[in-house]
């Protein structure tokens, strides 16, 4: 068992140890291991030279990445919270995510954000959202976002090997709980997993979500609903097979995610599998946050927060209306 | 923050009167501080918090300087700019802790709070915010003789959001007044080590922006220097800006332990303690009495007390059917 | 009959004749009149205090914008080209549709957004983007886009009046259409229109989408396929019960969205509305542009668009089959 | 562009060889332009154009300072930089036109081309994005004796990547040449209006990072500024900062008519246009013969408008199913 912070480090320590062309980069990630613990003992491992504190720069820290993944490092780049991405966006969104293509495949853009993401921490609007879907529409970008230890490994050093731009979302609730340890290989992008398995109905999420749809199924399961789980594990490209395949066993599709549904991954996932799959489905619906910003109160974040209790209830009455 | 609470020495003095009010106002913030990281580490403060213990001489020298209805923009560390513009205590204790009655309902908590009624428009979670909206808020001001502050850290000098507003706070000659509070560090990282260049100052004149270093530790010098430059911008000379040097007292955030200091540093920015420094004046200079002082000091201990126990019986907000209350 | 781009600068000058709180500011739209000449006149009717040329600064504009929404403005701001939106986003983002709640209503945030969005007029990949899906997932903002020059008045009086933050897209090859003279009045914001009536199959699109959407229709009129037209007008909020109602009758939706199908606005209607009304659905897809970045050669951009042609192979083949 | 065409005038004199091979390079840049622009008023060139006739003597300077191992970041305003570096005119002219034998086959256009082959790694479209992935190319080549270019406009100054790369270049001392032209405008609007401060050069000073101005006219000025700067680049001097004065002798885009000039001002920046300057240098200072100068200028006047027939000839680009070709 290791904890999903731990993974983290160990997933880059072995890219610095594997290629020395990657590099590591952001704000207070060297000297003081990162401001969640994520990144501690790798300037002392890897020098100065290749684990850099930045000043608070987040356009200049992105654009200097995409540059240098030109010119043939595989940098790796922490923005601190995934709020701030929306300083650094241009440069993944109008430089990483284009080059490939405009250039007629001159260049490949081998470059890994990681950013931590999501609500539940208490810390407030600013400091909770989920910037994957501000990216999900990029052509050009990978969006992955792990729940579990094991995959946080496999699929920061599949982000850091990759030749695309990859952003990468740790979700904050996750940094401190313990799985399996990783195997060691790469997790290839872009598939999802199905992590319970059952007949009754599919559900779809990502990050904190996967634990709390699982505890949702566990429950279910003591009243005879069987819960199928299925962790998506990237908002782009969409493993639309993997999802088709287990709709058709069950038939219901629900996708749960934290954020409102209009504009959100859920919403869209739904509607992709529709537009495929609409023969296989007998119900298909959303569980999302409300429509507004992220609550501070503790009260009022557990209500924005669709956990497994939200979870288990919504699943309870709409396969009972079936 | 209700300064003129104690009787001042002599009447023959505004100064002296001047200078206790603005002691006290320090100590309620030191205070409000300290009791925020005691319950912080009890679990009743939720996320996260951000003191500015050994900060207080720049907000309160600040609004001696300005006026009610001009208008700042402040940052997550923002407790002391709240107090020092009117916040109440007990409003601003209960956002904190999450309650209903907090002055924002207890939707922003610490790193956000906001208070439009003391012309406070809110604590910036995101580096250069607030240097940003104070720009349109000067915008907005321009012509009506009232000025706008933006009060940010060393660290955000390096970002965006500084550059481009000073520019564009130059080209049209906005009332705004740049404050910056630094305190050498951005979070666990010296902001030297990943700055360049003379320092904040000639940023910000190499754009127009006439600038000057103060004393961030001494209350009157920060007001003097606050009266002259907000005094040059309401008249329509455009943007000034001044750079405070301070010094903070506990760590970045939370538990922080703030092992990056340098060794002795602390120490030697705590014999310049802004409440020492007023409190030595309030004694020296201007012989008002200890036993005044320590009085005093204890009242505004009583209310900030009386304020966090307030807020702590006060209710929690049940969240709206709009915020996913109720049937979802 | 008046065209878009006139639309667009009466809406303007009536609002600052109107409400003197309005002020209006963008990189050449003053004395220049804006590069795509829809703020032609403003200055000198209204004065350089009110209409005002900005530096290269997207994000102090935005910032600026939003402060001086707080002091009481209604800022309308323009974003040349919908792409540079990158550079703005923080401020729309992490500021103006976040005060009004985390405020818990102390403050109104009545600025407008306006920037010309979209592909075909041979831009290449780097102006040619829909930045409303950046943002259809931020709770507080409006994203609006209209299709006409009746609407485009009507929609950007409503969005300067509007006491929330509103985004304003223009697209690049609506400026040049002529259309109806608009009414004066507000034309509500978050409201679809029913553009034509037909019973086959309901197709729901935007901005220029809605030309080539009804030109499908008339051809295929003439084959006997009667198409009804939704207008969506807005991304967020979605108009749901407009385009359910539309479906009940018609039992089968597409979407068509010109951009990649992931994490667009198109599936993430159709997910929404197949959530409500799986029901009332025989059939539902979407139709999107490949996902790659806008190509600049004439001859890969027209193949890139989800033009008349296209949707009306489509909905041919698609409905042949059912 | 291919420099070495026309033999020199003598062979004991390499620096009439390298001037009449600059002042080739930039007729050819110059022709290039007036091509592009011919067949955009036909309605050959799709979109939109951005031309640097009058601006053609930084990129060719600069190129005489750099050598093909660098690498350089530029704008939309491109064309020059790319032939400079060495970029094949008819895969540049193909690309403009929208044919599959273009640079990047027709999928950049002429606001985004890029040449890795020899080192141009774009043409920036977002105002700003060259300087920032200069610093990252910067950041790469640091410690091997290769330097970056960032080249950029007077526009861009005002601009966060700016900002934010020269503090972030100082910091890691990158070697990293910052190349402004500026040439006034940005768009229809004239920079200065909107820009405060003493100028660009002391933005970059006080972010520490050495600047100097620089005639853009003369291809001899701009390659001796561009030497003496790189060579403290790659060293391991950090940044250096070179803003050269030019003009723009045509619109901004398009059909641009640039009513915005001052009176007088085409006529005076005209009279010091960077292929006279050269042409009369060759004349005058080198006593190169009008005969010599002629012919050769003639022969890349037939090369360029060879590169053009062939672009023209050449095959438009046919969508593959993953960019929409075939069914949908
Ligand atoms: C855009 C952005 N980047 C990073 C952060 C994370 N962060 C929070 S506080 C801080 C340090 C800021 O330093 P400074 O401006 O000196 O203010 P201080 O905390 O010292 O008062 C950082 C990097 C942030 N909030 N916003
Ligand atoms: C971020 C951004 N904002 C605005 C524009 C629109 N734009 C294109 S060129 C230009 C002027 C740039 O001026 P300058 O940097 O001086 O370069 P020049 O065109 O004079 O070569 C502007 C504003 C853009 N491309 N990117
Ligand atoms: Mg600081
Ligand atoms: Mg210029």
């Amino acid at each position: 068992m290791i904890e999903f912070r731990e993974a983290i480090i160990e997933a880059l320590a072995d890219e610095l140890a594997r290629d020395e062309d990657v590099v590591l980069y952001g704000q207070d990630v060297a000297d003081a291991g990162g401001v969640f613990k994520s990144t501690v003992g790798l300037q002392e491992r890897f020098g100065a030279e290749r684990v850099i504190d930045t000043p608070i720069s987040e356009l200049a820290m992105t654009g200097a990445a995409f540059g240098s993944a030109l010119a043939g490092k595989r940098p790796v780049m922490e923005i601190m919270f995934g709020d701030f991405m929306a300083l650094a966006m241009d440069s993944l969104i109008n430089q990483a995510a284009k080059w490939p293509y405009l250039t007629n495949g001159q260049v490949t853009v081998p470059l890994t954000v990681r950013t931590a993401v999501g609500a539940g921490g208490r810390f407030g609007p600013i400091h909770s959202q989920n910037p994957g879907t501000w990216m999900q529409g990029v052509s050009g970008l990978k969006v992955v976002c792990p729940s579990t230890s094991a995959d946080a490994h496999g699929m920061l050093v599949a982000a850091i090997r990759d030749q695309d731009p990859v952003v990468f979302l740790e979700h904050k609730r996750l940094y401190a709980t313990k799985g399996e340890a990783p195997s060691g290989e790469p997790v290839p992008l872009g598939t999802a997993r199905v992590v319970r398995e059952g007949r009754d109905v599919t559900v779809v999420t990502v990050m904190k979500g996967v634990a709390d749809a699982l505890a949702a199924a566990e429950e279910l399961a003591g009243e005879g609903i069987e819960v199928e789980v299925v962790d998506l594990r990237s908002l782009r490209p969409l493993d639309l097979p993997t999802v088709i395949a287990s709709v058709e066993k069950t038939t219901r599709l629900v996708c749960v995610e934290e954020g409102p549904a209009t504009g959100g991954w859920a919403a869209g996932l739904a509607g992709q599998v529709a537009a495929e799959a609409l023969y296989a489905l007998d119900d298909l619906w959303v569980i999302t946050s409300p429509d507004t910003p992220t609550p501070f109160a503790p009260s009022l974040e557990d209500a924005w927060l669709p956990g497994s209790e939200t979870i288990a209830d919504v699943l309870r009455q709409r396969l009972a209306a079936a | 923050m209700t300064a003129s609470t104690a009787a001042t020495a002599s009447d023959s003095a505004p100064d002296v009167r001047e200078l206790l009010d603005a002691h006290l106002d320090m100590v309620a913030i030191r205070r409000f501080e300290e009791e925020i990281q005691r319950l912080f580490l009890t679990g009743l403060v939720p996320g996260t918090t951000h003191l500015c213990n050994g900060q207080e001489a720049v907000p309160v020298g600040l609004n001696l300087a300005i006026r009610p209805e001009d208008m700042v923009a402040g940052v997550y560390r923002g407790h002391g700019h709240l107090l020092a513009r009117g916040c109440g205590e007990f409003e601003l204790a209960a956002e904190m802790l999450g309650r209903e009655a907090g002055i924002c309902g207890g939707r922003a908590g610490s790193l956000n709070v906001t208070d439009m009624s003391h012309n406070y428009i809110g604590s910036f979670a995101i580096i250069g915010g607030s240097v940003g909206a104070a720009t349109g808020l000067a915008m907005a001001l321009k012509g009506t003789g009232r000025v706008a502050v933006a009060a940010f850290g060393d660290g955000a000098a390096n970002q965006a959001y500084f550059f481009e507003c000073l520019n564009f706070a130059k080209v049209y000659d906005l009332p705004l007044l740049f404050s910056c509070e630094n305190n050498l560090y951005m979070e666990y990282t010296p902001t030297d080590q990943v700055s360049a260049g003379p320092g904040i100052c000639a940023r910000a004149e190499a754009l127009g922006v006439p600038a000057g270093t103060v004393d961030g530790m001494d209350v009157r010098a920060v007001k003097q220097a606050a009266v002259a430059a907000v005094e040059r911008a309401r008249s329509g000379e455009g943007p000034q800006l001044i750079e405070h040097l301070t010094y903070r007292f506990v760590g970045h955030s939370r538990t922080d332990p703030a092992t990056y200091r340098r060794p002795g540093e602390l120490e030697k920015w705590q014999e310049r303690d802004p409440l020492k420094v007023s409190r030595e004046a309030l004694l020296g200079e201007f012989s008002v009495a200890a036993e005044e002082i320590d009085e005093a000091e204890a009242a505004v201990e009583r209310r900030i007390a009386d304020a966090f126990e307030r807020a702590q019986g006060s209710p929690e907000p049940v969240p709206t059917t709009t915020e996913g209350g109720g049937q979802r």
